[in-house]
């Protein structure tokens, strides 16, 4: 078939990450071979690091990126992105039985985390900014910490990473506070394609169809979250 | 694409405070790191074993260890112990500020002992015996013959190690500060215009790194100003008549 | 000790990358660095505007953005003139290639200053008295200057180089997996920051006691009367 | 040359570099106002008996003793002896003078600078009086205009001229000479000759080592001649000059017609 | 002394430091086998003089002829003459032994490699041929046993000898020695007379920069007398020393007894 070059950042548990033997793994990964067994191309995943993806992929290093990758206009206007994947949600995080409600007024006064540059930290900035301390970092995994040392009261984030993250031992302790929040703009993650290349697009967005019908997906779903995300 | 000038013009003045911010840092630690360097560095160049292994130590464990791991043991590390969110220093290093402040001095401190150390080894024995002959003081000799030579010979080093420092200052966005870089992705991360923004965000680090850089040629010149003497115009030619 | 969980062996491959990057760029930026010197303190008013505009940029733009532009800059330029003879398919700029590049380019603009101040502190005498036996310019410099030179640059140059293997995490953005790198990616996969910041500082820290233990032989070597004994 | 109390005296200094002996046991008595002059042919260990006065040299073993106070000694690393008061070493170093054999100006400092920087920083002078002490030393060797030089702007024999004042700045009890005319002509030699002489008429006293013969006839009370690491033989300038006893002195002395 | 070919021609030398002119016109020429002694007070110009010669210091106007041929010069920056063809600067030079004043030892080579370095890399001498001349010179020299020492552990005048060594390796046909027996004792500086006659007998030019009246009257040719910048006196030995028509060159002379 086809030779494709799919990138990932590895970077991004349980969505895409490494293994012991330095193998890519995760959702993405396994839905990238889904779509691929689909086309019946020939694929190989490469490794990213996440700064450099969008040039790489306009450089014509790889053809795909499927790395957990939100559509927002910006990219869009760099890139094109096929059909979404799946779409991610977001939920306030605290310490399990701290006194946290998720209401404006119970939420006054509160130092509150989020990821730098994503949907979480934009809506910290946007809905709350006036009546919480907000903070921002550069990586998710740095808000949880600052979460364990108390710097923080709560933090919003995706809600499936942070699904994850409470299944290890540094997570154990955290909960989900009240419902998922609903945004304006619904976070949509695809698959990052190059400007012009609608051949390729075309066939990750049937190849995407059909794996949602014959069941597939849903298999690669129920391995990581007891719920769906697409 | 095109190139979006509004976006720079709007949050120009976020930019600065951000730059502001920066500099700030760089400055505080700037002068904390000589502080410590310079004793740091006489204690490394003393015989006596005892007094040069704890310097030793410092030296390489700063300069040893990437910056980015320091503030984050720093900032993050110390604080996931009871024991230090308990104790009376949490105050302090509760502020990602301070946090930066320790990790930059302490690195800063490292790279410049180090430096300083060189100077002083490579000024002639003969000049210090000078200073010896005199009867001069350890302390006295050190503050006048041996830190302003030592200086001189450091000096070019010295500017390669503040301008280093303020590059790599952007380490403190990584702790949530809003420093220049973090203002920057800050910004860009609500305006989708990353490369205008991280373009004038580079702007200012590149005027910064060259005022750093002019101010370095001009110390030069002032304190190796013996290398390019040239003789006054002769008051003696005339007064000789 | 601390358990790495399996990916020790992802962090020694880092370190191999990070070695060969950093002493292949140590290399190739020292003489770098002794042109640049020898532009800057030239008689000729072109050569050390040369040098001047050389450390000044070099040293005033993060080093990420030269890597980017040797590295993504490179590629387009390649693929530019390759696409004018009908050729459109991806050509990759080797990464270590475009890494040292970049990373020697940065190293040589400091190591400029360091070799400037250290060949000012030779005494004038040492040149005159190699020129006044009819040496030329070049014979003078590699035999009578330099072997004096390093004694003086040595710390600022170690320094440097202790700058330079950190730096090699720059070029993870093309796709070498350094320490951090790698480090990193582990710590996505196991959420424990600590475990594998902390072993990456050890391997740093080993790496400087054999860049620090070549230094100082190095010091030892190039000041040679210190040690003869009657 | 009122009183004749003791200035220096050194007793059986030895001092080595590895496996090479240097001195074997020199050992020395000025009286206030002598100067001694130390002769010896090259490589014979005259700037090392030097610099062992006041330790710029460790000796291995020997005392050091100047008006009347001892040097405090103790053994130190490698067999030599080091300073056991620090304090004591250095106001005994600020009451020596010492004239280097090659100067050691101090090169990032102006002329002016070296001669007043000792005197502000050890004797805790003012800067007035310090300057007003160097512009007339200045004057003295005929440098004055130079001032404002640094040292990498002189020749030779005004260079040592500057070390000289430099010594003479801090007004000191006793002074040692490292050959402190080889750079200057006759006039000049003269010159350092007649300042001399003032100083031993102050009742200051002066070991100079040098090589020149006329020099050292026209100046001193005392003459050494060392040899070997040791004193080959020692008197007035008369004897040492036209009657020496050693067969060695006699061919050096024969040497220089 | 066969035949008399100039070796050496100044013509009309001028040189300033900023506002400071030092030599203000020098000429001067010396044949196969002349011993031109250079004497003048301190800062009167004669190292500056000798380091015009090979051009050291870039004069501001003169010309320069070695055996016949000119060192070709052209204008450079402030009004200093440069070479015109580094070439023929660096064959020139090969051909000039200059002993500086404060010697220039390469201090990270042994006293060995000193000494073999420029005949190796300059006249491409092999290994071996370089090290046995520089035996034989550091034997006649008195300091073969120190070949492995380094310049920091000599004596002053043993560091002066390996500077005359240095430049006698090379085999120059034209010598310039700037003051080359200041550090040196009597014994030492007869020797070293010993052997600039033999050099001048097998018909090599020198300049001596001396402040040693003694030996410029024993080894010269020619005396020179620099005053402000320019020749006061030039002449035979006899007619400098003992009958001077310069006021300035009789007043320096009678001040060396
Ligand atoms: N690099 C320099 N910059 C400025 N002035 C200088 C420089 N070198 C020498 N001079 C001045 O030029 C004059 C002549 O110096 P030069 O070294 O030629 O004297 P000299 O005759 O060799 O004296 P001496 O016998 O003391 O060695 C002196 O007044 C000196 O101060
Ligand atoms: N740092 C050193 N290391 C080893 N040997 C040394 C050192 N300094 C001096 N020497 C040796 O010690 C001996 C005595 O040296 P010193 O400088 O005292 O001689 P000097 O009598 O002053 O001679 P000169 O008249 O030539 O100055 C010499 O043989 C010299 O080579
Ligand atoms: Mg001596
Ligand atoms: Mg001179």
């Amino acid at each position: 078939g086809d030779k494709i070059r799919i990138a990932t950042e590895g970077a991004y548990a349980p969505f895409n990450m490494k293994n012991e033997q330095g193998e890519l793994i995760g959702f993405d990964v396994e839905i990238a071979k889904a779509l691929c067994a689909e086309m019946k191309a020939d694929c190989t995943i490469v490794e990213q690091d996440w700064d450099g993806m969008i040039p790489a992929l306009r450089g014509k290093k790889f053809d795909a990126i499927i790395a957990s990758m939100s559509i927002t206009e910006e990219r869009l206007r760099a890139i094109d992105f096929t059909d979404p994947y799946y779409t991610n949600a977001l939920a306030f995080v605290a310490a399990q039985g701290a006194e946290f409600k998720t209401d404006k007024a119970s939420l006054k006064g509160k130092t509150l985390g989020a990821q730098r540059a994503t949907i979480a930290g934009q809506y910290l900035e946007d809905e709350l900014g006036d009546i919480v301390d907000v903070k921002l970092y550069d990586t998710q995994d740095n808000a949880y910490l600052d979460l364990a040392s108390g710097r923080l009261d709560g933090l919003v984030s995706d809600k499936f990473p942070a699904y994850d993250w409470m299944r290890t031992d540094a997570g154990k302790s955290y909960e989900f506070k009240g419902d998922e929040i609903k945004t304006a703009t619904v976070d949509k993650i695809g698959i990052g394609i190059r400007k012009g290349d609608n051949e390729l697009k075309e066939k990750f967005n049937k190849a995407l169809k059909a794996i949602v019908q014959d069941g597939t997906y849903g298999k690669i779903n129920a391995k990581y979250f007891p719920f769906s995300i697409y | 694409m095109s190139w979006d000038w509004d976006v720079i013009i709007k949050y120009y003045p976020k930019l600065l405070d951000g730059a502001l911010l920066t500099l700030e840092l760089v400055l505080i630690s700037g002068f904390i790191g000589v502080a410590l360097a310079v004793p740091t560095a006489l204690a490394r160049v003393s015989p006596n074993r005892l007094i040069s292994t704890l310097p030793f130590c410092f030296i390489y464990f700063f300069r040893g260890t990437p910056l980015l791991i320091q503030i984050f043991l720093i900032y993050y590390g110390a604080s996931q112990f009871e024991a230090i969110r308990e104790s009376s220093l949490w105050p302090i290093l509760k502020e990602p500020y301070w946090c930066a402040i320790i990790a930059f001095s302490l690195n800063t401190a490292a790279y410049s002992a180090e430096l300083f150390r060189g100077a002083i080894q490579a000024i002639p024995r003969g000049e210090l015996e000078a200073a010896d002959a005199f009867g001069m003081s350890w302390f006295k000799k050190t503050r006048r013959i041996v830190l302003p030579r030592a200086f001189g010979i450091a000096l070019p080093g010295y500017g390669n190690e503040v301008v280093l420092m303020l590059k790599s200052s952007a380490l403190a966005s990584t702790i949530t500060l809003l420093d220049l870089t973090g203002m920057a992705r800050t910004i860009q991360a609500r305006t989708y215009t990353p490369v205008e923004l991280f373009t004038a965000a580079g702007v200012i680090y590149l005027v910064m790194a060259a005022l750093v850089i002019g101010l370095f040629r001009m110390m030069e010149s002032y304190f190796n100003r013996y290398q390019y003497y040239k003789p006054p115009i002769d008051p003696l030619g005339v007064e000789k008549q | 000790m601390i358990d790495l969980h399996g990916f020790g062996h992802l962090l020694l491959a880092g370190t191999w990358v990070t070695v060969k990057l950093a002493v292949v760029s140590l290399i190739v930026g020292l003489i770098f660095g002794l042109l640049g010197a020898a532009a800057k303190l030239s008689d000729y008013k072109i050569l050390r505007g040369i040098g001047t505009a050389y450390t000044t940029l070099v040293r005033g733009i993060p080093e990420l953005l030269i890597v980017f532009a040797i590295y993504f800059g490179g590629s387009a330029i390649v693929m530019a003139i390759a696409s004018w003879f009908g050729y459109d398919e991806y050509i990759e700029i080797n990464p270590f290639m475009a890494g040292v590049t970049a990373l020697s380019i940065a190293f040589g603009a400091y190591a400029t200053e360091v070799f400037r101040m250290a060949i000012l502190s030779i005494p004038k005498g040492q040149w005159e008295s190699a020129q006044a036996m009819g040496m030329t310019p070049s014979k003078t410099f590699f035999r009578i200057i330099l072997p004096q030179v390093w004694r003086v640059a040595l710390p600022g140059l170690g320094n440097l180089f202790q700058v330079l293997l950190k730096d090699t995490a720059l070029v993870s953005v093309v796709g070498l997996q350094d320490i951090i790198r790698q480090a990193s990616t582990a710590v996505a996969a196991t959420k424990e920051p600590f475990t594998f910041y902390l072993a990456a500082a050890c391997i740093y820290l080993i790496l400087t006691a054999i860049a620090t233990g070549t230094t100082h032989w190095f010091e030892r070597l190039s000041n040679p009367q210190a040690r003869y004994k009657g | 040359m009122s009183d004749s109390s003791i200035a220096l005296e050194l007793v059986d200094i030895h001092k080595s570099y590895g496996n090479l002996e240097v001195l074997k046991g020199v050992s020395l008595q000025a009286k206030d106002g002598d100067v001694i002059s130390i002769l010896g042919s090259s490589g014979s260990g005259k700037s090392t008996l030097l610099r062992c006065i006041n330790l710029l040299e460790k000796p291995a073993s020997g005392r050091v003793v100047i008006s009347g106070e001892e040097l405090l000694l103790k053994p130190g690393k490698n067999d030599e002896l080091e300073a056991a008061n620090r304090k004591q070493l250095e106001s005994m170093r600020s009451r020596i003078g010492f004239v280097f054999q090659n100067f050691n100006l101090w090169p990032h400092k102006t002329i002016l600078n070296n001669i007043i920087e000792a005197p502000m920083q050890v004797l805790g002078h003012s800067k007035e009086q310090a300057v007003k002490r160097a512009e007339t030393l200045l004057k003295k060797v005929g440098l004055y205009e130079k001032k404002d030089a640094y040292p990498g702007n002189l020749s030779g024999g005004q260079q040592q001229r500057i070390a000289i004042a430099r010594a003479l700045a801090m007004d000191p009890q006793v002074l040692l000479f490292d050959e402190p005319t080889s750079a200057l002509d006759p006039e000049l030699v003269n010159e350092v000759l007649s300042v001399m002489r003032e100083l031993a008429e102050e009742g200051r006293t002066m070991l100079i080592v040098t090589h020149e013969m006329r020099f050292a006839r026209e100046v001193s009370s005392q003459v050494v001649f060392l040899h070997q690491g040791q004193i080959e033989e020692i008197g007035p300038p008369e004897q040492v000059f036209d009657n020496p006893k050693s067969q060695r002195v006699r061919d050096f002395m024969s040497s220089h017609v």
